[in-house]
């Protein structure tokens, strides 16, 4: 179990390494060492979690602190880190997932001049990710929760010199930051009320907050923790950045803004249940904002015609599902969508990215096509994605999104309209991911000549990753499969020991089970067959679908950047400058030179006195001898 | 001597002092001016010499020769200046030298 | 060796001055060898410091005390104690560095520079670590000086305004400060009878509440406008802007950490009462600072007077913290005071070396430096990292300590000064990117020469302490902790015994002593 | 008798006094000022102090005013053609102090500042009170200091008088 301080070191050794090794450091060596870290982290973690395993149920929670980081007073943090079914979930799928991308960007990033330090930087992102996900205490969830969002600063702005990339990477930094205001404050008042950072400190004593007040506090703190997973996961409102964040490589949206980093929000929520039990009215937030965002970004993925954009949109609307599943108390759920999703959409974006990679850059819709014959490889996996993600049956998309959709059909604070957002969402998936699938590769090709034929299937090092992502894609439902289909629905009972202290939802009838799948089931078909209409049978109708208003609003994003822009950005900024202008300069310093004017005016006024003829200053003399003696004689 | 009590030596010396207060401020010759400022150091000799007469002690006049030979250093510095001064200005009025100031 | 240790500490640098004087003027290198070689000898001799500091001892240690100017009670008294230590170390650390960065950039009046310096680094370890009140002023004011001349003869411009701006401001706070001094001395006079300027004598003087309040707005206002807190600030960005590179450094990096330091050894503990009075005022002051700051920091077209509003910003967080009251606020803003020194200093060491390559600092000249200078892109990006408070380097631990500190006392405070983590971010990577990144649109800044080995030699040892605190920041805040604790105790004890005393004006206090004293037979011989 | 030559010594320099500045022609200033010096001499003669008396006439009138003479003469002033008067205020003012001066010089008897100096009236002078050998033994014994003092006075006066006049070379005009 010691061996969990490793799994977060050997990323860091491996930052170091090619950080510090720079140009000395041979390609190959790079090539073999990034990836190889995270390798060697990701079977660390496999033998943590078989040691895990073979613990009894109840004591599967293991915290092992490696030294005293800040002791301040009562205040005292230390680099801790705790091994639980939930976080080893979350190791494996960020050291699992992370190590395919790695292989994968050694192919796809082969001949970028800054090969070593995107590594460098990939390798960062491991670390802090490890951290966010194995810390046992909030201050190094913390520092892992903004490292993440400095990894995905410098990753998205990993092509300087591009303006739109430096922006994007800012603008990922400092919404990050907004989240992680409320996260910090969160952290506070945890501490305030609870006396100590520590998971295990925290969650024995929630229960003590039961009473009116305590309930008050453990909402503000739940609400508090919820804008930091809201900022860290994108959702309403602070999900503006996570389009912009495409402008980094592929690999790097695959790793950081489809698998890892933005499901720490969903991470940090499951972890702190214990809190949102207290607290109804969280639960609620957290549940509607899931919900409304999954639909809000499903509608604008229906029209994007940039392929990683419309899967950013289909990402950030999973990740709403996640946020609705734990809204509804389906943590479990959550957590199996969280993983499920992390396989497909990570091949998804890799597919896309070979897609790119074959077509020299180019990310149009428009301008693809056809590319069936030249890449069966990336067209196979890329189905099976596409097919799991829609929720068609038996794939893994199927299991974990109608396990949420059921928990949000039954659960009490559900109700039926969570339900019929999710559904709607659902088959919007279908459609648009179908859309996106029939655009590139299926119909004439309609990139440039002499595009066409540098298109190429992508090399192995890039295929492999997507196969194997491919068959944990198919195979990854079938952990969570429910007892309603046969299943044993393994992860639940996995994950048990952590939500040990969750009231038990409502068993639903096996009846209501199946009508709830089999609508699902419809829905996917028929977003999948409305693609299919508008894609391949008749693009006219495709055409005569892009006049109407609607169509634009949904194109420009529903103008939330400008409106972002207009209300908050320019605001801000043309206020201090006038504020600097007229209030810095001009009172304050106004006040100082203004007194260094009034001085200078009296001394004026003082000159005027000595008029330069001896008789006066006589005068002056012969006066002040008579004031002093009166003074003497009379005084 | 009983006769001119002590005040009234006094009061003349007084008197002498005021006037060639009078004539330090009025007069705009410079010459004038130092000559009304000798003035008035005779009149505070003329009130040492009372005091050494009445106290019957000679220090009131050995005091005397002290201001006299002060009056002597002054004046002669004093015409020094009035000199040079006429030699660029060509005139002793004492208004036309305006230039000490700030 | 322990009583000589910090006279040692503090005057060494005068040693250097001779022999400055002496070196030939044609040879400007040996000057500024000679002039390094004292400021490293000081760094040596001041980490005997830290090496013999007892951390479990709160009470002042290395003590020294010399009668000076008997009759008036005036004593040369210095001590160190958990509080004082870092400023001290980090004096020397900044003093060694920043002479060891001016190498190629002062050129004309080489001696007088490094003498002035020299001068300057004496007056600030004076002031940290002098327990004698009079000694304490003479320190306080003999530091303006050398900075005077360093803004005033080797600076920008608009030199001249901004240096006598500097002066102007300071001294005017000074002097009220002077006066409060001069009054403390009068009150211990009336009620012990003794004449003395020790520190500890004023700590022990039972002030009513009335008396309190004025001398603590003297004495805060001295250190508000050192600090600088929000509405006397103005000074700042201008003396930054047009000192050079060497001057920036040492006056953010040590000179504002004078104010906070007086806010925590004269401030708190003198006036304790007076002190939770006017907390909420501060706290305003602070908050107001934090956010105006940062947003001035947003629209300023020049980089150095950006990282000078940054220090408004950073520092309105220290003072936020030290009037938390309690101990997180206290370990937060020393520690802060460090890393402020450390990030800051950095920054302005930076922005000095592409000045020396451009010869300007307003940001829309520069644009993508990385592809030309990668290293030094390396060390801005750590630095700005540390600046805006990223966890795992020092600033985040400073900052996340205060706005804790801040939280048990008022939510309310804290949730506004949290902004300010916000706000820091958008200005530093605002400015980082216009810097840095975007592609080469002036010629000029294409052909740059990257950091030579003396200017990666400064910056190595700063980003070690960057990442040094923010790993293990124990072993800073281990020696901290005993010396606030006990100070924290003994103001709060304080507060509750004084608050029971009859509210008296000035004269009835003075006349009350006077009248006690005279029936004390022999006035007091003046404690040691 | 004592009380007839005072008025009249005093009377005459009184009036002599007014009139050394109400002269329009310096030298008849200088004649008018020699007249006040003598009447003073006689005073001093009045109240027993013939060295001082002496010095007076010979130093004061005899060396100073010849002084104040010759450089009338070197000027070659004429009358003063001043025209008006530009500081009006000035002439009031100025005699407006000087009332106020001897106003509160008689004042000073009334406060008394005088009754402790009322001094005891004696007649009897010791023998060298006033002369030479008095003044002169006191004069070399409790007052060497100043003596030596005043030397050195005269020697500043003599050196600042000779540079002052000195003839700048290149200097237009006799002077």
């Amino acid at each position: 179990m010691d061996l969990v301080g490793l799994i977060p070191l050997l990323p860091i050794l491996g930052f170091a390494a090619i950080g510090l090794g720079g140009r000395w450091l041979p390609k190959k060596a790079v090539s073999i060492l990034g990836p190889g870290v995270v390798g060697a982290s990701f079977l660390m973690t496999l033998a943590v979690f078989f040691q895990l395993f073979s613990l009894p149920p109840s004591e599967r929670r293991v915290v092992t602190s490696l030294f005293s980081w800040v002791v301040a007073g009562n205040f005292s943090v230390d680099i801790s880190f705790l091994v639980d079914p939930l976080s080893m979930v979350m190791a494996l799928v960020v050291t699992g997932v992370g190590f395919l991308i790695h292989v994968y960007s050694v192919g796809y990033m082969g001949e970028d001049p800054g090969y070593r330090r995107y590594f460098a930087y990939l390798n960062l992102f491991t670390f802090s990710m490890l951290c966010l996900v194995l810390s046992s205490n909030f201050l190094l969830m913390y520092l892992g929760w903004e490292g993440v969002g400095l990894c995905s600063y410098l990753l998205i702005g990993f092509w300087y010199e591009k303006k739109s990339a430096a922006d994007a990477g800012k603008k990922a930094f400092i919404v990050n930051r907004v989240g992680d205001f409320g996260f910090a404050l969160g952290v506070m008042l945890i501490f305030t009320t609870f006396g100590t950072l520590d998971f295990g400190g925290v969650f024995s004593q929630a229960p003590a907050l039961s009473t009116e007040g305590g309930q008050r506090i453990a909402t503000a703190i739940t609400l508090l923790l919820f804008l930091g997973a809201v900022g860290k996961s994108a959702q309403i409102p602070l999900y503006t950045w996570l389009p912009d964040a495409m402008e980094g490589p592929t690999p790097v949206s695959a790793l950081i803004h489809a698998a890892t980093m933005v499901t720490a929000g969903v991470y940090m929520v499951a972890r702190c249940h214990a809190l949102y039990l207290l607290a109804p009215f969280s639960m609620a937030v957290v549940a509607v904002i899931g919900a409304l965002t999954a639909i809000m970004a499903a509608s604008i993925g229906l029209v994007q015609n940039d392929i990683k954009r419309v899967l950013a949109y289909s990402t950030i609307s999973q990740l709403g599902y996640m946020f609705l599943a734990c809204g509804v108390g389906a943590f479990t759920a959550g957590i199996f969508h969280l993983v499920t999703h992390a396989f497909f959409k990570a091949l998804l974006f890799l597919g896309a990215g070979s897609v790119i990679h074959a077509l020299s850059g180019e990310q149009d819709l428009r301008k693809m096509g056809g590319l069936r014959k030249y890449m069966p490889a990336t067209y196979t996996t890329f189905l099976i994605a596409t097919l799991a993600i829609s929720g068609v049956p038996l794939l893994s998309g199927f299991f974990s999104k109608d396990q949420i959709l059921s928990a949000a059909f039954f659960s009490p604070q559900g109700g039926n309209f969570l339900w019929l957002l999710g559904i709607v969402t659902a088959s919007m998936t279908a459609f648009y991911m179908f859309r996106l699938f029939f655009l590139t590769f299926t119909g004439g090709c309609r990139a440039s000549e002499e595009v066409q034929h540098h298109i190429h299937e992508s090399p192995h090092s890039m295929t492999v990753p997507l196969m194997i992502l491919g068959f944990l894609a198919v195979v990854g439902g079938y952990i969570g499969m429910p007892h309603a289909l046969g299943g044993v629905n393994a992860i639940a009972g996995y994950l048990a020991p952590v939500f040990a202290d969750l009231p038990h939802l409502p068993e639903p009838s096996l009846g209501m089970e199946y009508l709830l799948m089999a609508t699902s089931v419809v829905v996917a078909f028929l977003g999948i067959s409305l693609a299919y209409f508008f894609y391949v049978r008749s693009p006219q109708a495709a055409e005569r679908l892009r006049q109407n208003f609607l169509y634009t609003l949904l194109l420009n994003k529903y103008y939330v950047d400008e409106i972002y822009q207009a209300l908050i950005v320019s605001p801000i900024v043309a206020g201090s400058r006038w504020v600097w202008e007229r209030f810095d300069l001009g009172i304050i310093d106004g006040a100082v030179n203004g007194s260094a004017r009034l001085v200078e005016k009296l001394a004026l006024r003082g000159r005027q006195l000595q008029t330069g003829y001896v008789r006066q200053y006589a005068m002056a003399v012969v006066m002040g001898v008579v004031i002093i003696l009166a003074y003497l004689v009379w005084g | 001597m009983a006769a001119v009590p002590l005040d009234w030596y006094l009061i003349l010396a007084g008197l002498l002092f005021a006037i060639g207060t009078v004539g330090v401020l009025v007069s705009r010759n410079a010459i004038v001016i130092l000559m009304a400022i000798e003035l008035m150091l005779n009149a505070v000799n003329l009130t040492f010499v009372a005091f050494s007469h009445y106290m019957g002690k000679n220090d009131g006049q050995v005091l005397v020769f002290l201001v006299m030979t002060v009056a002597a250093a002054e004046a002669a510095v004093g015409l020094a200046i009035i000199l040079n001064i006429f030699r660029t200005r060509e005139s002793v009025n004492i208004d036309d030298i305006n230039l000490m100031k700030w | 060796m322990d009583a000589q240790i910090l006279s040692w500490v503090v005057f060494l640098p005068l040693v250097g001055i001779p022999v400055i004087l002496l070196l030939p003027k044609q040879r400007p290198d040996l000057v500024k060898w000679a002039a390094l070689g004292t400021a490293a000898a000081d760094f040596l001799v001041s980490l005997y410091l830290p090496a013999n500091f007892d951390s479990a001892n709160p009470g002042m240690q290395f003590t020294v005390t010399l009668p000076w100017i008997e009759s008036f009670g005036i004593y040369y008294r210095l001590g160190l104690d958990g509080i004082s230590l870092f400023l001290v170390l980090l004096t020397t650390f900044l003093s060694m560095l920043s002479i060891y960065s001016t190498f190629s950039a002062i050129t004309e009046k080489v001696k007088g520079f490094y003498i002035s310096f020299l001068l300057l680094q004496t007056g600030m370890l004076g002031v940290f670590v002098a327990l004698d009140v009079f000694l304490f002023y003479v320190f306080w004011e003999g530091m303006l000086i050398p900075m005077y001349f360093l803004i005033g003869v080797w600076g920008g411009p608009r030199k001249i305004y901004a240096t006598i701006k500097f002066v102007l401001f300071t001294m005017f706070g000074s002097l009220l400060m002077l006066v409060a001094i001069l009054a403390l001395y009068f009150l211990n006079r009336s009620a012990t009878g003794g004449y003395s300027f020790n520190l500890f004598d004023f700590y022990q003087l039972a002030l009513p509440l009335s008396i309190q309040v004025w001398l603590f707005l003297a004495f805060a206002l001295a250190f508000a406008i050192k600090v600088p807190m929000f509405p006397f600030h103005t000074w700042l960005p201008d003396a930054h802007v047009e000192a050079p590179t060497a001057g920036s450094v040492i006056l953010a990096g040590v000179l504002l950490k004078m104010g906070t330091y007086g806010f925590l050894r004269f401030l708190f503990p003198l006036f304790p009462n007076a002190t939770f009075q006017f907390i909420p005022l501060l706290a305003a002051l602070s908050i107001i600072g934090i956010i105006y700051g940062a947003l001035m920091a947003m629209v300023q077209k020049d980089v150095k007077s950006l990282v000078a509003f940054s220090s408004v910003s950073h520092l309105g967080f220290v003072t936020l913290g030290l009037v938390a009251m309690n101990l997180q606020g206290w370990q937060g803003g020393m520690l802060q005071m460090l890393n402020h020194g450390v990030s800051t200093g950095a920054l302005f060491l930076l922005v000095g070396m592409i000045y020396e390559r451009r010869h300007t600092r307003l940001i829309d000249d520069f644009g993508g430096l990385t592809k030309g200078m990668p290293i030094f892109a390396v060390f801005f990006m750590i630095i700005t990292l540390s600046s805006i408070g990223l966890p795992g380097t020092n600033g985040f631990v400073g900052e996340f300590l205060i706005l804790l500190g801040t939280f048990r006392t008022n939510p309310v405070w804290a949730a506004f000064a949290t902004t300010g983590v916000i706000l820091s971010a958008v200005y530093m990577l605002w400015m980082f990117q216009r810097v840095m990144f975007g592609e080469v649109k002036n010629p000029a800044n294409a052909g740059l020469p990257d950091l030579n080995f003396r200017e990666k030699a400064v910056l190595v040892p700063l980003v070690v302490f960057v990442f040094w605190i923010g790993i293990y920041p124990n072993s800073f805040l281990k020696n901290m902790e005993g010396s606030l604790a006990d100070l924290l105790n003994q103001v709060n004890r304080r507060e509750t015994v004084l608050r029971s005393l009859p509210s008296q004006s000035w004269s009835e206090f003075l006349s009350a002593g006077r009248g006690t004293r005279s029936q004390a037979a022999v006035p007091v011989k003046p404690s040691p | 008798m004592e009380m007839a030559v005072f008025l009249g010594a005093g009377f005459v320099a009184l009036v002599s006094a007014i009139l050394v500045f109400t002269q329009k022609n310096p030298v008849a200033s200088v004649v008018f000022l020699v007249v006040t010096l003598a009447a003073q001499a006689v005073l001093f003669l009045l109240l027993n102090a013939p060295f001082v008396a002496a010095l007076q006439i010979i130093v004061y009138a005899g060396a100073i005013m010849v002084l104040f003479l010759f450089v009338v003469m070197l000027l070659n002033l004429g009358r003063d053609e001043f025209g008006p008067e530009k500081r009006k205020f000035i002439r009031p003012l100025a005699v407006v102090f000087a009332l106020v001066l001897v106003l509160e010089v008689l004042a000073i008897f009334k406060t008394g500042l005088l009754d402790q100096a009322r001094l005891t009236y004696h007649l009897d002078f010791t023998g060298d009170f006033g002369t030479v050998a008095g003044v002169g033994l006191l004069l070399f014994t409790r007052y060497l200091y100043p003596f030596e003092i005043t030397s050195v006075l005269l020697l500043a006066a003599l050196l600042g008088t000779v540079i002052l006049a000195k003839k700048l070379p290149g200097r237009k005009g006799e002077l």
